[in-house]
């Protein structure tokens, strides 16, 4: 408790420190800065926070080597609520102050609102967590990549799941009218409906925060609808679960990356039990992901929160780029992003065309005992 | 001195506050590992904390008491400061200067960061000269100004993805759309009285995000529309810090003609009718003034405003979703006309540079920062209820002996 | 049928809910005219006293009959507090001035005690401690109306019934009326204003707190926000029914949630609240006071 | 004698159950001060706001006859602010004034509906409306010096002395260039001194070609300055004719003296 505080007093500081520098007095090359932006305040701090956690302990130990090439790393952290309209004024202030490469942003609005000004500038921009698809496939921004797979990958796996595995045949696609549970939600009805082997019987949004769902579990129902796939996050999923319960349904529930997540179970409770969701691929076995951990372990005595290992891909990805390209200049980083492979977290990764990690996929989860546990 | 029963009523209070806060301050409980954390160190800090406070708000209201003693009798000699330049020419003509002149360099005295956290604010002056025209000055409470933002935003960017129109062409039209929908919305709805009228604006402007949210094929949904184009300069191309000052001037500009226009209608025969139509609806009518066009005109007058700041906001961000139109935003635009002084222009622009400025530069505070923006908001109120700056009504001269030659100055 | 039956139901427990907030903000604005956006808050800080005096209980092994009733009442007694303090602090200083000021001072409270709860408590959601327990004699029926909607629509009932009685027969209750329509006569015939506010601020508050306790247990999970997005609909329901009547206020809420309800079953819950203010819209520009406000007769 | 220029037949006006106004007819003539008495409650003030179209009269027929036009409009259901533009303006029994407004101001709203300007004339002030604008404050200022409050125009109406309060709220009906001016007990709170430069200014309107219906209560008052009295009582009307008539009737005896008797 007492370590948080003071680490948000050292972030606070460093902070306001850049807030008042005024940019003409730094000089480009005496360090290199790794911004780091995102969700660091309000109700979505809880997603940001952890990149900022993951950059630090990446950039200590490169700087603890001696930096790259000679120059020490620079962190530049910055606070955008995951909302687009600041998310500008972040980018803006993070260009002015001449950083090199970004980690971040958060969530896929603010990401959008921020790549051009990057793009314009020159900045290779790395998100853990952004999963909009046409952050990448649009090909607009050939100065974005990211370490997590793209929502369309996400609801693929679980439509796959769902028909495959669990043989599914009616299907009420539910979404919470997020950018990003609407957007997943719509991919997992294209993919339903051109499989041809289920139907969607239901597609509809629920209002987040409403005070209850009883009525769209009541329409799920009469739909005879025999799997949910709920593209959202935890809150209003176990919602939906608790109310189903309540209504003595028993139906699959099948959901994505914002429900798998601890907080989903201790909220739910028993409710939970036998929840499928998608996640990133399980990396417990991997000796960069172990040691990832271990490094929040000691640094901060808890269990790392959500995208850390994605975050902490990126910083690697980043880092390792500028260390092979030799300088920070976009088209060199770019280029060593694509070609070298680097170890990381997420496994043993390089990035197609678009910016997308090869390699990097999800796997479907379910909630047993109190614990999701990988669905083979 | 102090008196000890003031510092006994303190203690009362920081003893309240040590009950009240209690549960939420001291308590904290994780359900899961079936764990409680009691942290009596914050009811010390409360009870400390509102001690200081109640008797720091003491010391003040007794000498603001003691010098109203003083000075009874003489207040009309004693105008607030602020009043006493804006009525006074010689001191408001350089003034006014001074301010553009530093408003025109602001770009070359500041970084680029900077300009854009001020081209931000700037836009809600607008926002709030815009909104003062509805609520400050003729009276009609609208909790859903947001609307009106999101249509002139929306415009934009959908004229530009699927016709791919230029900023320039937009910006009337975006304006005028949001103008329109004002008197679309306002024929039904501007016979309501107060809160009424206040909670149907505010559906309102949850029903413009709700479709802007739910009716994919026309707006894209919750995933926005990206890739908006800035706005031109004649066709030239310019590089990212340039665009940026760019479009900080293009406000200067709007904020400029927006002052001017609201500052002539203010004192028109329209503005004037506002005014009357605030004070008194009844009256009003009896003297000859139709109250639902007057309504109306002050409605889609508001809107036009919020529909160019919106077709500039698509621009600045080049992203736009219905996340950045949410009731909120209309709380703050109406925060900003009631903190600055409903009616007053340069109190709005106070108002809006304070409140928008205010949470960028209470970033050192970081998660504090929205608890400190609501705090200050009730002790702003509490201190000012009338504003920062009200509202000066123009005087007029008249030669002593002949009627018609009347002079005035605003 | 058992569609409409299960959706007729599934409203009647959201209007309830609504109910129970929209009270007092009814009884707030009946008084002093104020539209206290507070008071979601109010209600969200009962739902987190209850939240948190209930699992310190159950950690300390309270048998569950206890935990309910200390919960319930300690939430009372807590969120009666805040809207008393709040009132003092925020709201009296501002009586005379200029009307949309209290305004202004409630959105500021609001956005100050979300944070508040944020940083004292979370910003995660908090699983809620199922206080309403499942019925045996529910069972039958429990795919239609479950325990915890069966609690709540008794005690929506009740607390009506509770207020209308109070209003109308207690000293108290007469005491606001007469301030609620003209306060300076009040005064005039011996009425202690101030006291009156600060009264129906804490009765308010404290139903708001009961409030939030059945919804947090119904629902299963609170965190700082929950007050914002109820507030909103409690209000919209409380000037549906006519803000300022205590009939109206259920009245509203009733026909808010069954309108979301059947507007979600058989059209869409993509308009949900497309549906809920679009209501509100035309029942106000047929009746511009509300279903059982009284109608603003203009004295020239 | 030429037409009436105000006609009301059969005005009755409900509400719920109870009639306020019931089957009431009057007419005013050019020139005329005509006056409505009654005792406390008989209906004289729903009696002007059914004329002046704030309620709706329940029945019966109000027709309005410009003098010099010669125009006649019926107002029934007409909004008032209509009815202003008419050429029928009136003021309030409990001051309706534009309170933070000026009192130039204030006289300034009743050229409203004589005037144009509108958004476009307001933010590029062309040579028309500032002309126009001219002309709206040179009028207001000479309504100002006639009810003798030209010294206070900058003043905020609400500052105002109760009986300047009310001699503005005339001037503030003045301004809207009525032919018939109705005025809801414009003396009530004055003193005598007052009271007698309120006869002098209506005795002065009227002689400038404005026609007056007046309720009050101070008989003095009424007696002196009307043509004409109609009497109400209980929402109907009982008497009317020259103030000698009206003074000599039983009916308006009884009225006023069983109010007395009441009190």
């Amino acid at each position: 408790m007492k370590s948080a505080l003071k680490k948000k007093l050292f972030v606070t500081a460093v902070a306001l420190s850049f807030a008042l520098t005024v940019p003409v007095a730094t000089i480009a090359g005496d360090t290199i800065k790794f911004g780091v932006a995102g969700a660091q305040s309000g109700d979505l701090a809880s997603y940001g926070i952890p990149t900022v956690k993951a950059a630090e302990l990446v950039v200590a130990a490169y700087n603890a080597k001696g930096g790259i090439n000679g120059k020490k790393i620079e962190l530049l952290i910055e606070d955008d609520v995951c909302k687009p309209e600041v998310a500008t004024n972040t980018a803006t202030k993070l260009v002015t102050d001449g950083v090199d490469v970004v980690l971040g942003h958060i969530c896929s609005g603010a990401t959008k609102a921020a790549l051009p000004i990057y793009k314009e500038a020159g900045v290779v921009v790395m998100s853990p967590s952004a999963t909009n698809p046409g952050l990448t496939q649009s090909g607009d921004y050939p100065n974005f990549f990211r370490t997590i797979a793209s929502d369309d990958a996400q609801a693929k796996t679980e439509v796959d799941f769902a028909i495959n595995v669990i043989g599914a045949k009616k299907i009420a696609v539910i979404h919470d009218k997020g950018d990003y549970g609407k957007g997943l939600a719509e991919f997992a009805k294209t993919f339903v409906e051109q499989s041809g082997k289920a139907e969607v019987v239901l597609f509809e949004g629920v209002t987040p925060g409403a005070v209850d769902y009883t009525a769209i579990v009541q329409k799920i129902k009469r739909k005879g609808a025999d799997t949910v796939i709920f593209g959202g996050y935890h809150p209003e999923a176990s919602k939906i679960v608790s109310m189903m319960k309540k209504k003595r349904m028993n139906l699959n529930f099948i959901s994505d990356d914002g429900v798998k997540d601890d907080t989903f179970i201790k909220v739910a409770g028993k409710n939970a039990e036998g929840v499928y969701a998608s996640g990133p691929q399980d990396n417990s076995t991997n000796p960069v992901s172990i040691a990832a951990i271990a490094a929040h372990k000691e640094a901060y005595n808890e269990d790392p929160g959500a995208f850390y290992e994605n975050a902490y891909s990126a910083a690697l990805a980043l880092l390792n780029a500028i260390e092979k390209a030799g300088s920070t200049d976009m088209a060199a980083i770019v280029k060593a992003l694509q070609n070298e492979k680097v170890e990381t977290p997420v496994g043993n990764i390089n990035f197609d065309a678009k910016g997308d990690a090869v390699g990097v996929g999800f796997a479907m989860y379910q909630v047993r005992d109190g614990k999701y546990v990988e669905v083979k | 001195m102090f008196p000890l029963k003031e510092l006994k009523r303190s203690a009362l209070i920081a003893l309240w506050f040590a009950f009240l806060t209690f549960p939420i301050m001291v308590i904290k409980v994780d359900p899961i590992e079936r764990t409680v954390e009691w942290r009596w160190d914050n009811m010390f800090f409360i009870a400390l904390g509102s001690f200081v406070i109640s008797i720091l708000s003491k010391v003040y209201l007794i000498r603001k008491e003691r010098r109203a003693g003083r000075k009874k009798g003489n207040r009309s000699i004693t105008e607030p400061f602020m009043q006493r330049i804006l009525r006074e020419p010689r001191f408001l003509y350089p003034l006014s200067l001074a301010v553009l002149v530093f408003a025109l360099s602001f770009p070359y005295l500041f970084s680029t960061y900077q300009t854009n956290i001020m081209t931000t604010a700037l836009m809600y002056v607008v926002l709030g000269l815009g909104l003062n025209i509805v609520v400050g000055v003729a009276g009609l409470l609208d909790l859903g100004y947001v609307a009106f933002y999101a249509v002139g935003a929306y415009s934009y960017a959908l004229l530009n993805m699927h016709f791919n129109m230029g900023f320039w062409a937009v910006l009337p039209i975006g304006g005028l759309f949001a103008a329109f929908l004002g008197i679309l919305l306002g024929f039904p709805v501007l016979r309501l009285r107060g809160d009424y009228l206040a909670i149907v604006t505010l559906g309102f402007g949850e029903i413009i995000r709700l479709i802007l949210e739910n009716w994919n094929d026309f707006s894209q949904g919750p995933s926005g529309i990206a890739n908006i184009a800035r706005p031109g300069f004649f066709g030239m191309d310019m590089s990212f810090a340039g665009g940026i000052t760019y479009i900080y001037y293009l406000v200067v500009g709007l904020v400029i003609v927006t002052i001017f226009v609201v500052n002539r209608l203010q004192n028109s025969r329209l503005g004037r009718a506002w005014l009357a139509l605030r004070e008194d609806e009844i009256a009003c009518q009896a003297m000859g003034i139709d109250k639902t066009k007057t309504k109306l005109v002050a409605f889609s007058l508001g809107a036009f405003w919020a529909g160019l700041v919106g077709v500039i906001f698509a621009a600045k961000t080049t992203f736009v979703n219905p996340a950045s139109f949410t009731f909120l935003e209309s709380a703050i635009i109406l925060s900003i006309v009631v903190l600055g002084g409903m009616g007053s222009i340069v109190g709005v622009i106070f108002g809006a540079l304070i409140l928008i400025l205010m949470p960028e530069y209470l970033r050192a505070l970081s998660e504090y920062r929205m608890l400190a923006f609501g705090g200050i908001l009730v002790v702003m109120m509490v201190f000012r209820p009338e504003g920062l700056i009200s509202n000066v009504r123009r005087s007029y001269q008249f030669k002593k002996q002949s009627s018609g030659q009347a002079s005035d100055r605003s | 049928m058992d569609y409409f039956i299960e959706l007729f139901f599934g409203g009647l427990t959201r209007g309830s809910i609504y109910a129970l907030i929209a009270l007092g903000y009814t009884m707030v604005y009946g008084i002093i005219g104020l539209i206290n956006f507070a008071h979601g808050e109010i209600y969200m800080i009962g739902a987190f006293t209850s939240f948190i005096v209930a699992t310190v209980l159950s950690i300390y092994g309270f048998p569950v009959l206890a935990i309910v009733v200390i919960a319930g009442l300690a939430a009372a007694v807590w969120s009666a507090s805040y809207g008393f303090t709040i009132e003092k602090l925020a709201y009296r200083p501002l009586r005379k001035a200029p009307r949309l000021a209290p305004l202004i001072s409630a959105i500021g409270m609001s956005i100050f005690l979300q944070n508040y709860v944020l940083l004292a408590q979370t910003s995660d959601f908090l699983p809620f401690p199922a206080l309403i327990p499942e019925f045996a004699f529910m069972e039958p029926v429990a795919h239609i109306v479950g325990s915890s909607d069966l609690v709540i629509l008794v005690t929506t009932a009740l607390v009506m019934i509770g207020l209308t009685f109070l209003i109308k027969f207690t000293k108290i209750g007469k005491a606001m009326r007469a301030t609620a329509q003209d306060k300076t006569m009040a005064v005039l015939v011996g009425i202690n204003v101030d006291r009156v506010i600060s009264a129906t601020f804490i009765i308010g508050s404290a139903l708001a707190a009961i409030g939030g306790l059945l919804i947090a247990s119904h629902i299963g999970q609170i965190n700082f926000y929950i007050g914002f997005i109820a507030g909103i609909k409690a209000f919209t329901a409380a000037v549906l029914g006519g803000i300022g009547s205590i009939p109206g206020a259920v009245l509203g809420s009733l026909v808010l949630g069954l309108t979301e309800s059947f507007a979600t079953g058989y059209v869409s819950s993509d308009y949900e609240d497309v549906f809920a203010f679009s209501l509100l819209v035309l029942i106000l520009i047929f009746k511009p006071s509300g279903l059982l406000g009284k109608a603003e007769t203009k004295k020239v | 004698m030429s037409e009436a220029i105000l006609k009301v037949s059969g005005l009755t006006k409900n509400f719920g159950g109870i009639k306020a106004i019931d089957n009431v007819d009057l007419d005013i003539r050019p020139g005329e001060i005509v006056a409505l008495i009654g005792p406390n409650g008989a209906g004289k003030t729903t009696f002007f706001n059914c004329l002046t179209g704030i309620y709706t009269p329940s029945a019966g027929d109000i027709r309005l006859c410009n003098p010099k036009s010669g125009l006649k409009t019926k107002l029934n259901g007409m909004k008032p602010n209509k009815i202003t533009e008419k050429g029928m303006a009136r003021t309030f029994q409990n001051i309706r004034l534009f309170p933070t407004m000026s009192v130039l101001e204030n006289v300034m709203i009743g050229r409203h509906c004589r005037t144009k300007a509108f958004i476009l004339g307001a933010i590029f002030r062309n040579p028309a409306t500032r002309r126009e604008e001219e002309e709206i404050i040179e009028m207001s200022y000479d309504i100002l010096k006639k009810i003798g409050l030209h010294k206070e125009v900058n003043e905020e109406a609400r500052n105002l002395s109760y009986g300047a309060q009310r001699r503005l709220e005339i001037g503030r009906a003045l301004a809207t260039e009525p032919f018939l001016l109705l005025l809801d007990e414009p003396a009530a709170g004055m003193n005598p001194k007052e009271t007698e430069a309120l006869v002098r200014l209506i005795r002065q309107i009227c002689s400038e070609g404005h026609s007056i219906l007046l309720i009050e209560h101070d008989m003095k008052l009424v007696m002196s300055l009307s043509d004409r009295i109609f009497v109400m009582d209980y929402g109907k009307k009982i008497a009317q004719g020259t103030p000698e008539e009206v003074r000599s009737n039983p009916a308006v005896i009884k009225a006023y003296l069983g109010e007395e008797v009441d009190a």
